[in-house]
């Protein structure tokens, strides 16, 4: 099956338009009519070292890049020695000629060209483009629209560049990969991006943050984009700042999100914790990359399960769920928000680099959004804490007349301070049944998400799904994906009819986080584990192999 | 005055200076009232120490927040609804040890909130570390042999982040105390009193107080002056020491709108998402 | 079996010299040879509000204070009034003369005779004190014996005071309680004194706090008793200061502990995981109180065990133990200094108010401290993070001509930033690796505590253990307690033979955390859990009903 | 000069600033090795951002801490291993954001250490947000519509903090910038410098400092002059602004003691335990 997939992968120095390009061939692909996956490797650096992003299309759905390419553009010597072994047959290597060496396939004078204008680096991406259109077949004057819409700035010159660029490639690999061609016209957007309008359509007020890989460009987004949707970001001092100014806002009435990776977020655990004892319906985003502590802040790893699902100390309910696709991400943001309003507790969207800054071709039905209304104070004495059979007490912002306490000591239902046993039990125990109300609603809710009908079972999570729904595509597996949506609490209640059946885990950790946690709160039983913790993610060729291999053992 | 006052217990030391800082404030509060600026929009926010304590008896809203936040929590109320005045009260191990870092920026961005600074120069609540702003040798159970740190200065370090309103006030002046917390919450922008609250149990600085604070009589001309004075010694003035009026963050940030109150409709947000979801 | 047990409780206004008086009253019972247990229980503030005492002692091993009382001093209405119920058959309340209404038992004018001094205050606790030495037939020399150590201030006040409260009070209840006396003669320390002793013991060199209720007490110790042990105590500006200054410290050599309660261990977690990966061995002293957020300070819970389990973001390994009496934290502290340093990550020693600030008589056997010499790096090139066997590289301390690197980013052997994905695999593999070795380490050590032989099966943890083993004693119940010191990991190896039993488990916990752990990580199954979660310990006698209704029950 | 470099791959952007620091500092080094302050006492720590490359690229011990805390792990060695010389290289994001309570502390407390601030008003590493210490006005991706906050003042704040030893230098004047770290590391104390450090591809900050930096010729004769010098707008004098002597964090901490090197024996530390757990 992987035949129909048609792979670009385009890498250079970082600072050399190698992500642009490959954004821009996603489009270019989208604009076919194709279903698109880009992944973008960078580096922790801002110029130099190797860049890389893999886009990978197909006529169908497609929910990862593949590793082996059809279409290679090396930029620099390093790209080409790295990705010579990514060729796949009958691909096509092209590289700069001004690259020394004994080399493999075609060179192509990217940079002497280039350097005939002003700031050639600012073209090299644009050449790498040009050559997959000349090399998928497309015409001047499609590419003349491309380059009008993505390189606007000095584009005359953009396109003299690009027209002897197309010239000089046509004759050598002019249409070598005809693709087809659909009406289907569909939006790509990275998962940072849809996170942002998935928020935005759940009603997000006001996004806090602190920079960190990989969940920067979430608060680049909403800053880009906020003027238009009435949303606010605002970026202070630090993530302890981001977390209790939320919370402040959320007294006030906003919807307020935050965002983060792993060693931000352990800032904000202080923070989450009292928003479990204010009952603050604060939204996190969390985007993993490897740990601990710095790691390796560009690459993805599902490492912070544990440490999302017990965030904070204390007792009170959490609420932890996270996107098995870029398209789900958009729904999940929204739904999230919703459930931290409608039960009052802090929760966490959890992620991964390998969603968060891949993009997809997507078909999102913006009304089934969530957008929740909360429940509401009306008339006489208020109590914010009133202790309510569903352990849900309406909400009242300020002004009022009426006294709207938020109290981070243990208190009374009106919000003073106690020390009382009989209150701190009873407190506990009112936090303790929002678990329960939370546990019900959830068991109405579409919790899991299951892909395929037979043959072995797969459970996987989080961005782990694209690659796992991929690796059966590309292997041609007959199995079953069972893929929890939420994973605090665990919706047990659908997983009991695998107890005691033999199940593969896959997931993107060392320690097995998911595969133990499926064992200890839900009594499954993974017979194998494919785990991966090198910061890639999933090839789908080569999971495909793995999980056959499992498959075979087990 | 009985309507601003909780059912809780008031649990201060008897001779505290905090039940001067919360007389002071009531008052400050029925000014504002007579002047037309309802307690209704009044909300505030107390980080954990004894000062905190002043949430619980008072009969206003807010947020009981964490040692160290309550100006952060503050400035979180003031960005989604500019239209609340939003007092936050801190300690002074609350503001300038564990959250000096919001100090800072809450001045440094003309945050439009004002912080009361309940200045006892010890941790009371924890009973009786050393504080921020203890005198170098202040004996505590963390520091036995006495505290190997200089203080810092309050008021010269919101001067120096560029707080546009900084005052100073002693809770043996109750009615000067009064007047200054009244202008600090008028004032637009970041406003920050300093104010001598002696506690009686670990560091009584009544006398101290008494022989040395002098209250000021007219509004120093310039930020110059207005340092020189925040770093007398032999004598500390009480006052305003500086004003000056500048764009407020809220505003800065987005100018009339209010985020609560003005609130996109969900049909126009929805409008916006389509479009660019139908953009290639 | 409670017969032979006497209970003593002060109450009255915080600031009145309640807390002295009974850590007086635990001495006085200590000096007679019994064995005491002295419980304080006072509120979040200075002066006012209301405080007791309570102080039980046996001529038997006692873990417990009980609520049901021989002997109450009453120093202000509050406390005639909360405390009135607490008497026991045959008890005698005496109160203050100066309460007014209509009160049984007998006032004894303690305050209008401090008034006849200067400070009446300073005066009522030892008058409170005296009327203990007369009701249990103290003599007037040995009172006086008494005072001179622990009322050395306005020495000949406090005897001529004590002398005539004596003198009122000895017609009417003298040697009402006349208690057994024994030779042995038994230390009496708080919980946070010994750990601050076992630290000692186990080689600690610098202790970094930031004070926080009901840690802050294992600071102070330590810096009142510093100087003579060779301890460094630093008291920085935040707990973000406490945890990157000690790692700071452990790099330079320096045996290094860290401690708070749970709000400021939420703001240590990025330096928590910053431990895990730079492999440095942190011991960080987890005090709990009730939370979530600010809770309810100055009382006990066990609502952080999750939390302490899973603390810090990413994968490494992490240590948690409990200890289950006051006792055992002299030796549990030092062994964990030894566990962090021999496999090099960080660790935390869970405990709750019960246990820090409760008081015991004990029995230490200092040799039994251990006291780590850490593998150290002797010759040839130095590589930190030396990919071994075990995981575990020696150590090398400054100044050296050899380069020592310490990175919180994923790095190479020598501690080189890498973004390698074989050698980010490798050291996920190498840190993983230590929990084997750790494992492995256990294995031959003392991980649970099994108290009886027969009956039921009681599992609980921590100070709870305390109350178990008192309710146990109180009911005549003959039941064995399991109490495992090890939570992370847990020590599943010891649990697997009662993986078919019936189980009880004890525990302060709302949401049953430790119940859940057995089930999920020991697939033990917990019949039924008795919970407490007011902030309150367990009474020994009311904990015995709710086992045998349990025993009955199950 | 090569055996202070390690096999690690430079990514710094051609151009950028930090190539500067980074040689100036490997100059000072030699200076120091020279004087006889061999660099086996010498250890690092650096943050998280492009200044903290530093330290894969220096080939000299210490601890690559994370972001806003490599002053705090400093200090941390410091009081450890006194006989260690120990400096932090921290960025403008780093030092006056995330970490900026670590700053002052430092300063107020007077750590023995020096701290190297790449001060480029930017946050590099993470493509380009506005710092502290950016320009109002500064456009990057929190802030598309220009930053809305006034900056920090680097050299002020932490002579308002009580630093004994403030300097600036820039990366444009390069043996000056040597003078200037080599004084800093030899400084006893608190010691900070501010380096202007232009990040090319995200504040280019060249042009404005070779036209407004002057290196200074003196050592300003007081506090108050130092503070004059540090607010300066027009010109951007760099040099040492302000030297004092004072007594040490670790000495007032431990006089002599250190906590490494001159450890009890386990024999009188078991001694004393053992008569406290006699004692009743
Ligand atoms: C994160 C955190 N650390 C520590 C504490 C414990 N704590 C409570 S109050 C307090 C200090 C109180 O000092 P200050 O702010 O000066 O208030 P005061 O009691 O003097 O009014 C501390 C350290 C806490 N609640 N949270
Ligand atoms: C707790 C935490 N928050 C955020 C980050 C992400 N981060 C890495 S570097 C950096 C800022 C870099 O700015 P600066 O300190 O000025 O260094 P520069 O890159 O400019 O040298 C940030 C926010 C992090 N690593 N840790
Ligand atoms: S300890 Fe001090 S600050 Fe706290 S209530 Fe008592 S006197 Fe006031
Ligand atoms: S982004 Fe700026 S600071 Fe970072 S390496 Fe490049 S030029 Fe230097
Ligand atoms: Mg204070
Ligand atoms: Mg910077």
């Amino acid at each position: 099956m992987t035949g129909e997939v048609f792979t670009f992968l385009i890498g250079g120095k970082a600072g050399e338009g190698v992500k642009k390009a490959g954004s821009v061939a996603a489009r270019l692909f989208a604009s076919m009519g194709r279903e698109v996956f880009e992944m973008d490797d960078y580096q922790s650096l801002i110029r130099g070292g190797h860049n890389f992003s893999v886009i990978s299309t197909a006529s169908r759905k497609i929910t990862s890049h593949y590793t082996r390419a059809n279409l290679i553009v090396a930029m620099d010597k390093r790209s080409y020695e790295l990705h010579k072994q990514d060729l796949g047959e009958d691909g096509i290597m092209l590289y700069d000629s001004e690259i020394k060496g004994d080399l493999k396939g075609l060179g192509i004078p990217l940079r002497a060209e280039a350097k005939k204008y002003p700031n050639p680096d600012l073209r090299l991406g644009l050449g790498a483009v040009t050559v997959l259109a000349v090399a998928v077949g497309m015409d001047k004057e499609s590419l003349k629209k491309l380059i009008q819409s993505e390189y606007p700035r000095d584009l005359d010159i953009n396109i003299a560049y690009a027209t002897t660029i197309y010239d000089m490639a046509s004759p050598e690999i002019g249409g070598k990969f005809r693709l087809n061609n659909s009406d289907k016209k569909r939006v790509i957007y990275s998962g940072n991006e849809i996170i942002a309008l998935g928020a935005a359509a759940g009603g997000l007020d006001i996004y806090y943050a602190y920079p960190m890989t990989p969940s920067s460009s979430l608060m680049h987004t909403l800053a880009a984009q906020g003027e238009k949707l009435g949303i606010i970001v605002v970026h202070p001092e630090n993530e302890i700042a981001v977390v209790n100014m939320a919370i402040g806002s959320i007294f006030a009435g906003a919807k307020s999100m935050v965002g983060s990776s792993g060693g931000g977020f352990a800032l904000m655990q202080e923070g989450f914790s009292l928003a479990g004892m204010l009952e603050a319906p604060l939204l996190c985003c969390l985007a993993s990359r490897p740990g601990p502590s710095t790691g390796v802040p560009t690459y993805t790893a599902q490492g912070d399960l544990n440490f999302a699902i017990h965030q904070g100390h204390g007792e009170f309910p959490r609420i932890v769920a996270s996107p098995g696709c870029i398209e789900e991400a958009f729904y999940l943001t929204s739904e999230m928000l919703d459930l931290v309003w409608r039960f009052q507790t802090p929760g966490i969207l959890l992620t991964e680099k390998h969603l968060t800054e891949s993009s997809m071709t997507l078909d999102i039905h913006i009304n089934k959004a969530e957008h929740f209304q909360p429940l509401m104070h009306y008339g006489g004495e208020y109590k914010r804490y009133l202790d309510s059979k569903d352990g849900i007490a309406p909400l009242l912002f300020p002004p009022s007349d009426e006294l709207i306490k938020w109290n981070s000591y243990e208190h009374d239902e009106t919000g003073i301070t106690t020390e009382n046993p009989e209150l701190i039990a009873k407190m506990q125990e009112k936090r303790n049944r929002k678990k329960i109300s939370l546990l019900n609603h959830l068991k109405n809710k579409h919790t899991v998400n299951i892909y395929g009908e037979r043959g072995p079972l797969i459970f996987t999570y989080g961005s782990t799904t694209m690659s796992v729904r991929e690796a059966l595509r590309a292997g041609d597996i007959d199995a079953t994906v069972v893929q929890p949506i939420y994973l605090e609490p665990l919706p047990v209640w659908e997983l009991e009819k695998y107890k005691d059946k033999e199940l593969i885990v896959v997931e993107q950790s060392c320690a097995g986080q998911f595969a133990l946690l499926l064992k200890e709160k839900a009594e499954l039983n993974p017979g194998s584990v494919i785990k991966k913790y090198d910061g890639r993610p999933f090839d789908p060729v080569e999971l495909a192999i793995e999980i056959k291999k499992a498959v075979s053992n087990g | 005055m009985d309507e601003l006052i909780t059912y809780a217990e008031n649990t201060w030391c008897p001779g505290c200076g905090n039940f001067g800082i919360l007389t002071a404030f009531k008052k400050a509060v029925k000014k504002l009232e007579d002047e037309g600026r309802g307690k209704k929009d009044l909300v505030i926010t107390a980080g954990i120490g004894c000062h905190g304590k002043i949430f619980d008896y008072l009969k206003l809203s807010g947020i009981y927040s964490i040692h160290g936040r309550s100006m952060a929590t503050a400035q979180g109320i003031k960005i989604a609804n500019p239209g609340l005045r939003v007092v936050a009260f801190a300690g002074d191990g609350d503001a300038f040890g564990e959250g000096i870092a919001h100090m800072i920026f809450a001045a440094k961005r003309n945050s439009d909130i004002t912080v009361i600074l309940h200045d006892n120069g010890v941790y009371g609540l924890t009973t009786g570390q050393y504080a921020p702003t203890s005198v170098k040798g202040f004996k505590g159970p963390s520091t036995p042999r006495g505290s190997i740190e200089e203080p810092l200065n309050p008021l010269a370090l919101m001067l120096e982040a560029r707080a546009t309103f900084v005052a100073r006030g002693y809770v043996g002046k109750l009615d000067h105390l009064v007047d200054v917390i009244t202008k600090a919450i008028r004032h637009q922008g970041f406003s920050f009193v300093d104010i001598f609250q002696p506690c009686v149990t670990f560091n009584n600085t009544y006398k101290r107080y008494n022989e040395k604070v002098e209250i000021l009589n007219h509004i120093p001309a310039d930020y110059d002056e207005a340092m020189s004075i925040a770093k007398m010694e032999d004598k500390l003035p009480v006052g305003v020491i500086y004003r000056v009026e500048k764009p407020v963050f809220h505003k800065e940030l987005y100018g009339d709108f209010n985020p609560v109150l003005k609130k996109l409709s969900k049909e126009k947000r929805i409008a916006e998402i389509k479009k660019m979801l139908s953009a290639l």
